[in-house]
């Protein structure tokens, strides 16, 4: 049997489907809405494959072309992109299920297959190993978020697609600009050999290349500057889009600056100015989530304040605040998935955003709402939940920042989460409220979806001792850069 | 210098000289049809004689010179005649001294 | 007002630093390290005589599939967001002119003709799938101007796209079952400078310029659908 | 030299036309300048004094007399990727336009920026 | 690159800016999308002066004239003037 364990097979099994399906489309167009689900479980089968090698602590290779790496492009999986990969693709099996009975609108095969172009685009973002390579992926990945951005065609949606894609665009063309530096200064375009020939350079030479890639890859993972689209755009797509969008598209945007800096680069200078500016996003996301009347707007705020958060703990810098930025990241997106998914079910249920017209929908429909509360109290760290433990960790990493930035850091956070627990709190009180009003009960098949999803989280929540170890090992495997450098290029300096 | 290498020569130099006239005709004609005129002149019959000529001197690109030439016949006259027919409807201004209009008489049936 | 100016400078500065950066890396000097490799070994690895082929196809293949995706990608959004239902009437357009007419009889076969020569020599002489696609599209596009009732028939224009697609897909799958990793070249190199050298690039080209070309050609149709047909009924 | 300075102040323009600029299709203008700014940028960082193009032919076979091929396979990807880009872009534009009946971005509330 | 195509390449170059600051200047949305058309050509121009056939063919061939059919298109669907500031 071909050994499976071969990461590129993550990129060309949803490839080799989208194809197919565009073939059948104009004839089977019912049987396109199950792609997606297909395309993931087998994605799945494949990091099941990859896993048990990662888990060994050897980082799998995925060649192509049939040549050693630095001629060529190769895909390596270790143990950070093996967990981000396996989210990508549980999530997009989870929605993927939540979308079958949730998408209406006209167009759904095409629809579907734009959704199984954004699981590809995110695995592939998380796994490459070659520079131009991750443009390439970071293309295909806004390219079809613009799509799904601007499906519903409506009014807000389309005018939050074009700010979009404004941005993206522009994204896009800075990623590319420092890619190309990177190849005028060393001469290749793979990471770990650009990483071999760029220890070599001073650090004040690779900041131009370093701050271009860095701002184009911030765009699309909602880092301060850089985020205006985002309250716009997650709100108008689809609810699964917006799941998937807040869930995994930031999350894997974010991991490919954690490679770039850490891997790549291997720049410790520039970790202040990052410790800034994820402060400044923390801030602004978590005031503006404050404010919000729409419900779903006010996620796609929180989603900037997490992102903010787990920024802010990546660049402490030391293994124990990577290891805690990577569980609060887990934690993130699998809490605020649900939160998007239930949203979707409350808005169908009662038409419009505004919180206000959620009055007295928990007494209708329990469960939903059960599941809404579970999510968010994991999200703002309350006790009994993984959240708490990430949250902690990431509390007591803080502390060791040095000067008065770490302390002013640490009260941040903590009045961050202040203002999750009122925010949220308003509308579970909104939901469990007595009124009158009588809202349709849920469709049973959409409740699927996210309450695995908060079994997840409970399964998390009940060993969270496991889980840090396990982050600690990625954060170990990260720090130690030569580990990753010498397997990819086989030990060829 | 062999002999096709002179006709060679000959067929650049019209073509130039092709080019040359179109260009001072751009400049001199009143108004837009017969500018047009002139433009359309230069690229059919300056580039296709320059074309042939450097296909005389080197015999190995002498086919694909003339499928080329071929291609250049086909194209330029037709969008020639739509970019005239365009400036047409667009009613741009034609100069005093124009005679006959037949568009406007097959028009005006 | 504010924020643009801040926006400006904060561009400048880039533009400025990306000059500084570039300085110490003169114009026209050899700055190749991988793509010295690529020059000396192409011809016996990969038997193709267009270097930049073999680079885009069989070195950086990973990377020519993103980019076909991304293709694919654009085509589905514009058709996503153009999607007008079925209530779509023709709007009565100008009639073009019998010249155009008969010009566009005679010259769209050869630019048919072209555009497949252009894709078929893909690693021999400059050009290759993108370029005969792009050639192939415009055909079409002189199509749509010449005869205003054109409709390309999407049925047909989807699956020369999807197999276009598949064969790429296909080969690259061939590479991995027969030599363990994806797009490993699995034809033959064949002899310098005929037709069937290069190995995989050849059906991997063909592929690719069919693709392409019935892509852009139904982007294409969405945007004269656009400009022919206005959306039935009332705006919501 | 030259193509350096032209490409960046190309890119220049480019950006100078996305932030000055009202009219949605001047934006997406702006944008395809950049584009193919950097296109020219990847060129010119490939290019080498004196050499030739990197295709093998009965008269050229020296390999060491070729410019670097990598910059213009990440040309070619580039290209086509910045179209694809755009004409989703004009898509957007031309619905903006039907459900606002502006090209102005001061009229589209949350286009201001 | 001898004397006389670095000329040639500096007076492409000059004229795809000159071109570019038209393209962003000229009221007229059609006359832009031209001139946006007709610096790309050039661009593909200066592609061949620096040894990149396969660049110059395909920035000509999408750069040039699908991307510009997709602006015309898109003019032709929304309005011609474009009253600035």
């Amino acid at each position: 049997m071909v050994n499976l364990a071969n990461p590129t097979l993550l990129v060309v099994i949803p490839l080799f489907f989208a194809f197919l399906s565009i073939i059948i489309s104009p004839f089977l167009k019912k049987l396109i809405k199950f792609v997606p689900l297909i395309v993931s479980a087998l994605n799945l089968v494949v990091i099941y494959f990859i896993g048990v090698k990662v888990l060994y602590g050897s980082i799998v290779l995925g060649t192509t072309a049939g040549l050693n790496p630095p001629y060529v492009i190769i895909l390596a999986v270790d143990k950070l992109n093996f967990i981000i990969v396996l989210m990508v693709n549980v999530l997009g099996f989870l929605i993927s299920f939540y979308n079958i009975f949730y998408m209406k609108e006209e167009p759904t095969d095409k629809f579907h297959i734009l959704f199984t172009l954004l699981i590809m685009a995110s695995s592939w973002i998380s796994i490459t190993g070659d520079l131009f390579n991750v443009f390439v992926a970071f293309e295909v990945l806004s390219l079809s978020s613009f799509g799904l951005v601007g499906y519903m065609r409506s009014k807000d949606s389309i005018e939050a697609g074009f700010k979009y894609v404004v941005q993206g665009i522009l994204a896009g063309s800075l990623l590319l600009i420092g890619v190309v530096l990177i190849y005028a200064q060393t001469g290749t375009l793979n990471m770990a050999h650009i990483a071999t020939k760029l220890d070599y350079v001073g650090s004040l030479e690779k900041l131009v290349p370093y701050v271009l890639i860095f701002f184009g890859l911030a765009v699309e993972g909602a880092l301060f500057p850089l985020n205006s689209w985002l309250p716009d755009a997650h709100p108008a797509a689809p609810s699964g889009i917006s799941a998937m969008l807040s869930g995994i598209v930031t999350t894997t945007a974010i991991y490919a600056i954690i490679r770039v800096t850490v891997t790549v680069f291997n720049y410790s200078a520039f970790i202040p100015y990052l410790f800034i500016i994820a402060l400044l996003t923390l801030f602004f996301g978590e005031i503006a989530a404050f404010f919000q009347k729409d419900l779903k707007r006010m996620l796609a705020y929180s989603t900037i304040g997490q992102t903010g958060l787990f920024v802010l703990a990546f660049s402490v810098g030391t293994q124990a605040s990577i290891s805690a930025s990577v569980a609060q990241m887990v934690n993130h997106s699998f809490s605020k998935a649900v939160l998007f998914l239930v949203a979707g079910i409350m808005i169908e249920a009662q038409g419009s955003r505004n919180i206000d017209d959620l009055k007295g929908f928990g007494r209708v429909n329990i469960l939903t709402s059960i599941l809404f509360v579970f999510a968010a109290l994991s999200l703002i760290g309350v006790p009994p939940f993984f959240g708490f433990f990430t949250k902690l960790a990431i509390l007591q990493t803080l502390l060791d920042f040095p000067g008065f930035l770490g302390y002013l850091s640490f009260a941040l956070v903590l009045f961050a989460a202040i203002i999750e627990g009122v925010y949220f709190y308003r509308v579970f009180k909104i939901l469990f409220e007595k009124s009158d009003k009588n809202f349709q009960a849920e469709n049973p098949w959409l409740v699927i979806s996210p309450f695995i999803l908060v079994l997840i989280l409970v399964i998390l929540s009940s060993r969270p001792m496991s889980v840090l170890n396990f982050t600690n090992d990625i954060a170990n495997q990260l720090i130690q850069r030569t580990i990753y450098l010498t397997s990819v290029l086989g030990g060829l300096k | 210098m062999g002999i096709n290498v002179i006709i060679g020569y000959t067929l650049m130099f019209i073509g130039a000289f092709f080019f040359l006239l179109s260009a001072i005709g751009l400049l001199r004609l009143p108004d837009l049809y017969t500018r047009m005129q002139a433009a359309t002149k230069s690229t059919t019959l300056g580039a296709i004689s320059s074309i042939i000529g450097i296909g005389l001197m080197k015999e190995d690109i002498l086919i694909k010179s003339i499928i080329l030439a071929t291609f250049i016949i086909l194209t330029a006259p037709i969008s020639g005649s739509a970019l005239i027919r365009a400036g047409y409807k667009v009613k741009s201004p034609m100069t005093d001294k124009t005679v006959v209009d037949k568009f406007k008489e097959k028009e005006g049936e | 007002m504010i924020r643009k100016i801040v926006y400006g400078v904060f561009i400048l500065i880039i533009i400025a630093a990306i000059a500084i950066f570039m300085s110490n890396y003169k114009f026209g000097v050899d700055k190749m390290d991988v793509g010295k490799y690529y020059l000396d070994n192409t011809v016996p690895q990969t038997g193709a005589a267009n270097v930049v082929t073999s680079v885009t196809l069989f070195y950086r293949g990973f990377d020519t599939l993103g980019e076909v995706t991304v293709l694919f990608t654009a085509a589905l959004g514009v058709a996503v967001l153009y999607f007008m239902g079925e209530n779509k009437r023709k709007q009565k357009l100008q009639e073009s002119n019998f010249v155009t007419k008969i010009g566009t009889r005679v010259v769209f076969p050869f630019i048919l003709l072209t555009g497949a020569y252009i894709f078929m020599h893909g690693h021999l002489t400059p050009g290759g799938g993108f370029q005969g696609g792009a050639l192939i599209a415009t055909g079409f596009l002189l199509l749509y101007l010449a005869y205003e009732e054109t409709s390309i028939d999407r049925k047909k224009f989807y699956l020369v796209e999807g197999l276009g697609g598949l064969t790429y897909v296909i080969i690259g799958l061939l590479g991995f079952f027969m030599k363990g990793s994806f797009l490993a070249n699995v034809l033959p190199n064949g002899t310098l400078f005929d037709l069937l050298s290069g190995g995989i690039m050849l059906p991997i080209y063909i592929g690719v310029g069919l693709k392409v070309g019935s892509e852009l050609s139904n982007i294409i149709d969405d945007l004269m659908c656009e400009v022919k047909c206005e959306e039935a009924g009332g705006e919501e | 030299m030259i193509f350096y300075i032209s490409a960046l102040l190309i890119i220049g323009i480019g950006i100078y036309a996305l932030i000055i600029k009202k009219n949605l299709i001047k934006i997406i203008i702006g944008l395809d300048l950049i584009e193919t700014g950097i296109n020219l940028l990847i060129v010119s960082i490939g290019y080498v004094n004196g050499k030739t193009a990197p295709i093998f032919s009965k008269d050229v076979m020296n390999a060491s007399l070729m410019v670097d091929p990598v910059p213009q396979a990440l040309t070619l990807t580039s290209i086509v990727i910045g179209a694809s880009e755009l004409a989703l872009a004009a898509a957007f534009v031309v619905l903006l336009y039907r459900k606002y009946g502006t090209l102005d971005i001061r009229k589209i509330r949350s286009l201001r920026w | 690159m001898n004397i006389y195509i670095l000329i040639f390449s500096y007076l492409l170059l000059v004229l795809t800016i000159i071109l570019s600051i038209l393209a962003i200047h000229v009221k007229d949305l059609l006359a832009a999308v031209i001139f946006m058309g007709g610096g790309s050509l050039l661009v593909s121009l200066v592609f061949l002066l620096l040894q990149a056939p396969d660049v110059a063919m395909s920035e000509a061939a999408i750069g040039a004239a699908l991307t510009m059919a997709i602006y015309i298109v898109a003019v032709k669907k929304t309005e011609r003037e474009d009253n600035d500031d």
